[in-house]
């Protein structure tokens, strides 16, 4: 089976972190997801999602800080209320929901981090392959 | 909370119909003063106790799987069990079905061998004092209170099942029965082992540990003057009430402590009549007991005034 | 579709005087019927007023606001087109203050000509028309039926037949940006038809339809190739609805819910963990 | 960007990446990568001989980007920043590939984990081309500072920075000045007299000209970033104006109203309705409790009023709302201690002997309800036998799992005061006796030679229901003894409860309002745990003793001195870089519909009302992007998170999925 590609956006203050604290801990996680750090989670637009997934990502993570802990204080809200329409609209679309996983990991949870990518690489290789959408 | 109606389905267990006739005759008393319906498994069956689970678990829990689902088939989203290994024994089934896949499907085929199925956790297992301070409230039953026991001093004894190994309560230290006999106005006594093994079966098998177990609650109950012990397991009242003579004869102590259910209890606060209740069948007689309701309660041996550079006592 | 023209004209012709224009549709010369501004001197042209087929009037009546901001102006408006208005208005693009609107309320004809769930106004003072219940959309019910491999296929038939002639958002009264992400490279590919799927012109625009679309249909109607993507758009409605208790272009005040951060009990509402 | 010279330095960061990647082979197949005129590998890029490295390529080959991969940015950005900046390019024509703490320590296999860095070697270089030159913000820094709680570490840190000569604001939510350390008796393991080592520095800070001492005091709001905050303080109603009262104490004589003390005296003394803690507070000014005070009940009394000789009691008092400007701020709001009663089975709350370790510290102290006397709760038996129990509610999984640290030499403090005051027989029931620090496990030592008896084993239950004779009256202590391998029962006639630490009950609150962020237990979150333990994630925000974790008072000390220590470094500097990467607007494309104004969490976007569109402050904005993303048609840009930046990265990591998926490539060995 092709091992998926997968793309993680993750938010510089919380899941980055929380990315670095599983690596100081030294969990070990399948290496599918290359993570880009933005700033918030707030700054991740449905386009960029959208455009990870027309590149030919099987995959698309968006992590961001536990709603109340945003550095920023009210980023990962916008988050929480334009993703869900986007996970909506993969639907509609013939394009399962489960591409894109959305969630919260504070800076402390290296083991939540780990699990998370290692269960969603796993959703993620049981879905064919995204490109055959594209032909 | 089970159904509105106050329906549940009732697993009355074995010892109900024998030994402790006087809990179901008390409980089929009290639920009618508060209008609780409690309807019979049909054909229900032994909940195996402690023995056979020891013996053969899987055999064992399917045979107690059977009446959860002869419950459900009926019905019923709540099934009420009286006693505590009964409760403990059913509850613990529903759970393990739950949580073990591997445990699930084997009970699963066993029952399907009669003709029977049961979906883990679709019947809530309960114990009939969960039903009465949860579902009724403390509130409706005193209520219903026409003769508070104002005067009677009362150890309230859990037995050891009931809050283990998880529960709503606090495992160590419970204080919904607490709550309820002094709601229906008796004095309760402090009762550090209120949790402790009455002996179980051990009265069978090694008389003297037994003897030595019952005798510390006896013990525990006598220093604080209680009047009584009200307990909620036939197996705790049969080993506290049934083998007293045989602990004063081995330790030479004079224990004479009436063990009553706390259904026979809100009977009487509700003004019920003994033989309604059946009140008088225990071994050690309750008549003293019950002559002190009403009257002015003993001096208390420890002086309860405060000693003028006493420390404060952390609120609890 | 014209019972209630002579209505219409009379109360466009009372109300002339004490506006700068009314915007409504007129016949033109070759029977072609386009957005038309009437005024008090020219009262005559009333005569060629008409109804159906509708054009979208909101996107004119910005474009003649942004070049006379305080004309007092008065628009022949139906229910999706007021509830336009409404979406438009909260975001700056036309200012209610100095627009009187007249509500033409839709027959069962045309409500099912549009699979409209709401054809009627709700806000305007003066209405022409009795209001109707609403039609049940039976293409977006169906469609949102099939199973995941289903929709795949559908759009992809559908999309294939796409030119990218940009029909859609042109008429789209809530399309009112100056320069459009679809056409920017880094998002949409330019110069190949058909367009690669996932189709991201029409994944952006149905996203970028979140808490706007009024379902007004004009997309499907003035799409070349009759693609029905109002379908994405309605459903899309639906779960904005149930998520954000927000319907698009219903209540003047209420500010659309991507601007506020989350309300008490909204995020359970969003299927997000926890 | 065709014209970009990019350099690639690939770390070996001694083994950690070079055990599992192939740097070599990441470096060489860099080297192919679109406009890369260089690509190293080197065994420390961070070192001294790494930077220089990147320093004379950018200068000898006129490099104009740099992609260095190697460890977290959050460790090394900075470093290398400063080596491209000292080479004449811009910091922000660098980009980092993190190919350590989430590749090589995460991936076992090695050809995996070195595909996966020239994935994201790909992606830095793919993303740096689009990357452009920015002019950091340097924004003053206001000297003054604010220190949120007046225990031994807020009062050292606020001695520090006032001796530096700066001014310090000491927020303290108690009527005095001293937090727990004041409550105890003697300190471990010198025995000192925790008071006479306390008072005089609280009395120096009290008095010190750079310091104000706000007590009875909340801090209420923050607002602003590292160097311009702004601090609202509510300076609750103490109902005695502080300049006429002389600290008498006449008042507290006179009061009638006695109410068990639950804060200072842990619920084992008393105190008065108008009350100073202790004898010692500072300031000496007292407090008049509202909820208890009979006038504020009833209407009646004023006795306080009538015997006051300066007339200072004002019952119309008002809460004061007071404004500060600071540049930086420490956190040191201490502890909670573990509420014993969670605990049934210990019987704390329902047994009259069971103290918890702060009411036994009441009682050892000499300005304490006994004066010192070590006695029972009824005030006046002095036990012969005395039980302490270590680890409650510590290292438990059914309560915190951490070691509260402090505890086993706080017990064995116990168990010698007891010895030396009562001469009863100690029992200490422990699990592992933990002394980490300076004579420490001499104390210990010095504790076994006094003859107090370790049980090594965790107490199952507390109990006053005797079993066997001679337990009768007595507190029956039952615990398995693991060293014997029985259980046993020992009756005492008192037990001490050496309960541990935790995070304080509206920690979450504090740290929101401060804008850091709590561990899974609510502990302040630092930095960094090992290198970087006082201060936090938001600039100009530190955190010292126990609010960033069980600690005992000389590392509370410790922590107090190194806060400061990086306050005063801040404030020497005059002014701190701000982030350059705030968001501009696109005034060509925006068409003035304001969603991005609501979006943005510090209201950092106006709209210019003549123009008809939005405009961004860019002081107040933190480059956080919500407005970005809200932006439908794309007018307002992130500097340095650009979507062209970002898309460019993305495609740089998938470019290269695809193509290894392609070749499959196999890596030579």
């Amino acid at each position: 089976m092709v091992e998926p590609k997968i793309i993680g956006f993750l938010c510089n203050w919380c899941s980055y972190r929380g990315a670095d604290t599983a690596g100081m801990a030294r969990m070990k996680y399948p290496p599918n997801v290359k993570i880009i750090r933005v700033p918030c989670s707030g700054r991740i637009s449905p386009e960029l999602v959208l455009r990870s997934f027309r590149e030919g990502a099987d995959g698309v993570m968006v992590l961001g800080c536990h709603i109340g802990d945003c550095h920023y204080g009210t980023g990962n809200h916008r988050t929480a209320k334009r993703m869900p329409v986007l996970k909506k609209l993969l639907e509609y679309n013939g394009i399962e929901p489960e591409r894109l996983c959305v969630d919260w990991v504070s800076a402390a949870e290296g083991e939540k981090f780990a699990t998370l990518i290692r269960e969603f690489t796993e959703t993620i290789k049981a879905l064919p392959p995204f490109v055959e959408v594209i032909k | 909370m089970s159904q509105s109606t106050g329906h549940y389905g009732f697993y009355p267990g074995c010892s109900m119909g024998a030994t402790a006739r006087s809990y179901l005759q008390s409980t089929e008393a009290i639920c009618k003063a508060l209008g609780l319906t409690l309807k019979e498994v049909d054909d229900w069956n032994c909940c195996g106790a402690s023995e056979y689970i020891s013996m053969n678990s899987v055999a064992a829990y399917s045979l107690i799987a059977r009446n959860l689902s002869l419950a459900a088939q009926e019905g019923h989203t709540d099934l009420v069990a009286p006693c505590n290994m009964c409760f403990l024994n059913l509850h613990k089934v529903d759970g393990y079905m739950e949580k073990y896949p591997k445990i699930n499907q084997q009970v699963g085929r066993a029952l399907a061998a009669g003709g029977l199925s049961y979906k883990a956790g679709s019947v809530h297992v309960r114990h009939l004092l969960d039903i009465v301070v949860e579902d009724v409230g403390i509130d409706a039953v005193t209520a219903k209170i026409t003769r508070p026991l104002k005067g009677l001093r009362v150890a309230p004894y859990y037995g050891c099942l009931l809050t283990r190994p998880d529960s709503r309560y606090s495992p160590e230290y419970p204080t919904h029965l607490d709550d309820l006999l002094e709601a229906l106005g008796a004095t309760v006594v402090e009762f550090p082992l209120k949790t402790q093994c009455c002996g179980g079966h051990m009265t069978q098998i090694k008389e003297a540990t037994a003897y030595d177990m019952i005798r510390r609650i006896l013990q525990n109950a006598a220093e604080d003057q209680a009047d009584a012990i009200v307990t909620i397991c036939p197996m705790c009242q049969l080993n506290l009430d049934a083998f007293q003579p045989q602990v004063n004869g081995m330790f030479k102590t004079k224990f004479h402590l009436p063990v009553l259910y706390f259904t026979q209890m809100m009977g009487v606060a509700f003004g019920l009549s003994n033989k309604e209740l059946g009140i008088g069948s225990e071994i050690t007689s309750s008549k003293t007991a019950f002559r002190k309701i009403g009257q002015e309660e003993p001096e208390e041996q420890k002086s309860l005034k405060r000693d003028k550079n006493a420390l404060p006592m952390p609120r609890l | 579709m014209t019972d209630r023209l002579p209505a219409l004209q009379e109360v466009i012709g009372k109300l002339l005087p004490d506006v700068d224009g009314v915007l409504g549709l007129k016949v033109g010369p070759a029977g072609i019927v386009s957005p038309h501004l009437f005024v008090k001197d020219l009262a005559d042209e009333l005569a060629s007023l008409a109804i159906w087929p509708k054009e979208p009037l909101p996107g004119t009546l910005k474009i003649i606001q942004k070049a006379h901001p305080d004309a007092k102006l008065a628009i022949v408006c139906r229910g999706c087109e007021e509830r336009g208005i409404v979406e438009m208005a909260k975001h700056y693009q036309i200012d209610l203050a100095n627009v009187t609107l007249i509500g033409l309320q839709c027959t069962q004809e045309e409500a099912e000509f549009c699979r409209c769930a709401k054809p009627f106004t709700v806000h305007a003072q003066t209405t022409i028309g009795t209001p109707i219940a609403g039609v049940p959309d039976t293409l977006t019910d169906e469609f949102a039926a099939l199973s995941r491999e289903e929709k795949l296929a559908f759009w992809k038939e559908e999309f294939l037949h796409c030119i990218k002639c940009y029909g859609c958002r042109n008429i789209c009264p809530q399309c009112f940006c100056n320069v459009c992400t679809l056409e920017d490279e880094t998002w949409v590919e330019t110069g190949r038809l058909p367009m690669p799927q996932p189709a991201m012109y029409h994944l952006i625009r149905s996203m970028h339809m979140t808490a706007k679309c009024v379902a007004c249909r004009e997309c499907e109607e003035t799409c070349p190739a009759g693609i029905p993507m109002a379908i994405q758009f309605r459903l899309i409605a639906r779960d904005v609805k149930e998520m954000f208790n927000y319907e698009t272009g219903a209540e003047i005040d209420q500010p659309p819910p991507q601007l506020l951060v989350l309300e008490e009990g909204e995020y359970e509402r969003t299927g997000l963990p926890h | 960007m065709s014209e970009a010279r990019i350099g690639v330095y690939v770390c070996h960061c001694g083994s950690n990446i070079a055990g599992t990647v192939d740097v070599a082979a990441v470096a060489k197949w860099a080297e192919d990568l679109p406009n890369v005129v260089v690509s190293r590998d080197y065994k420390f890029m961070c070192s001294s001989p790494g930077q220089e490295m990147i320093e004379t390529d950018i200068k000898e080959l006129g490099l104009t980007r740099v992609v260095v991969a190697s460890c977290s940015p959050h460790l090394h950005e900075p470093t290398f920043r400063g080596a491209c900046s000292r080479a004449g390019l811009n910091p922000y024509l660098f980009e980092m590939a993190n190919i350590r703490e989430q590749d090589s320590w995460v991936t076992t296999d090695q050809v995996e984990a070195t595909k996966k860095a020239m994935s994201l070697v790909a992606a830095a270089v793919s993303r740096v081309a689009y990357q452009q030159p920015l002019e950091s913000l340097f924004v003053p820094i206001d000297p003054n500072v604010l220190v949120v709680g007046g225990g031994v570490a807020g009062i050292q840190a606020t001695l520090e920075i006032a001796d530096s000569g700066r001014h310090v604001y000491l927020v303290e939510r108690e009527p005095s000045i001293g937090g727990h350390m004041a409550q105890l008796d003697k300190t471990f393991p010198t025995l000192d007299c925790s008071a006479c080592i306390l008072t005089p520095k609280m009395t120096n800070a009290a008095n010190h000209q750079n310091v104000t001492l706000f007590t009875w005091s909340e801090v209420e709001k923050v607002e602003g970033y590292v160097g311009n905050f702004t601090v609202t303080i509510r300076k609750r109603a103490r109902y005695i104006d502080e300049p006429l009262c002389t600290g008498c104490g006449v008042c507290q004589e006179k009061c009638p109203k006695k109410v068990i003390d639950d804060v200072f005296e842990a619920g084992i003394g008393y105190r008065k309705a108008v009350y100073i803690p202790f004898p010692q507070a500072v300031p000496n000014t007292p407090v008049i409790d509202r909820d208890n005070c009979i006038f504020f009940e009833k209407g009646t009394c004023k006795a306080c009023e009538k015997f006051c000789p300066t007339g200072a009691i004002k019952f119309d008092q008002e809460d004061e709302i007071i404004t500060l400007k600071v540049g930086n701020i420490i956190l040191a709001t201490g502890y909670d201690l573990f509420d014993a009663r969670r605990i049934p089975q210990y019987g704390y709350g329902r047994l009259e002997n069971v103290f918890s370790s702060l009411e036994f510290e009441r009682l050892t102290n000499a300005a304490g309800p006994t004066l010192g006397r070590v006695v029972l709760r009824d005030g006046v038996t002095v036990p012969k036998s005395v039980g302490i129990i270590h680890c409650v509610g510590s290292r438990d999984k059914n309560y915190n799992n951490y070691c509260s640290s402090i505890c086993c030499m706080q017990s064995l403090k116990f168990a010698h005061m007891v010895k030396e005051r009562t001469g009863a027989e100690v029992y200490e029931f422990y699990i592992d006796i933990r002394t980490p620090a300076k004579a420490y496990d001499e104390f210990y030592q010095k504790v076994l030679g006094e003859g107090t008896h370790f049980i090594r084993g965790r107490v199952a239950e507390v109990t006053d229901a005797a079993r066997q004779p001679g337990e009768e009256g007595k507190l029956i202590i039952q615990a398995e003894d693991t060293l014997i391998g029985k259980q046993r029962r020992i009756p005492v006639d008192m037990v001490i409860l050496s309960s541990g630490l935790e995070a304080r009950a509206d920690a979450k609150e504090v740290a929101i309002k401060f804008g850091i962020s709590c561990s899974a237990d609510e502990w302040f979150i630092e930095k960094h745990p090992k290198l970087d333990p006082v201060a936090t994630m938001t600039d100009g925000v530190f955190v010292a003793g126990a609010c960033q974790g069980p600690k005992d008072i000389p590392a509370s000390v410790a922590q107090g001195s190194a806060a400061a220590a990086r306050v005063m470094s801040l404030i020497g500097q005059g002014e701190v870089e701000i982030e350059a990467a705030t968001a501009i607007v696109n005034e060509e494309t925006c068409v003035g519909c304001q969603e991005c104004i609501p979006s943005c969490p510090y209201g950092s976007i106006e709209f210019l009302e003549d123009k008809k569109k939005a405009h961004i402050i860019e002081a107040l904005c933190k480059g956080c992007g919500t407005c970005v993303g809200t932006c439908l048609s794309k007018s307002i840009t992130l500097r340095h998170f650009t979507d062209e930046q970002l898309v460019n990265e993305m495609i740089g990591a998938m470019q290269s999925m695809k193509l290894f998926e392609a070749q499959d490539l196999v890596i030579v060995e």
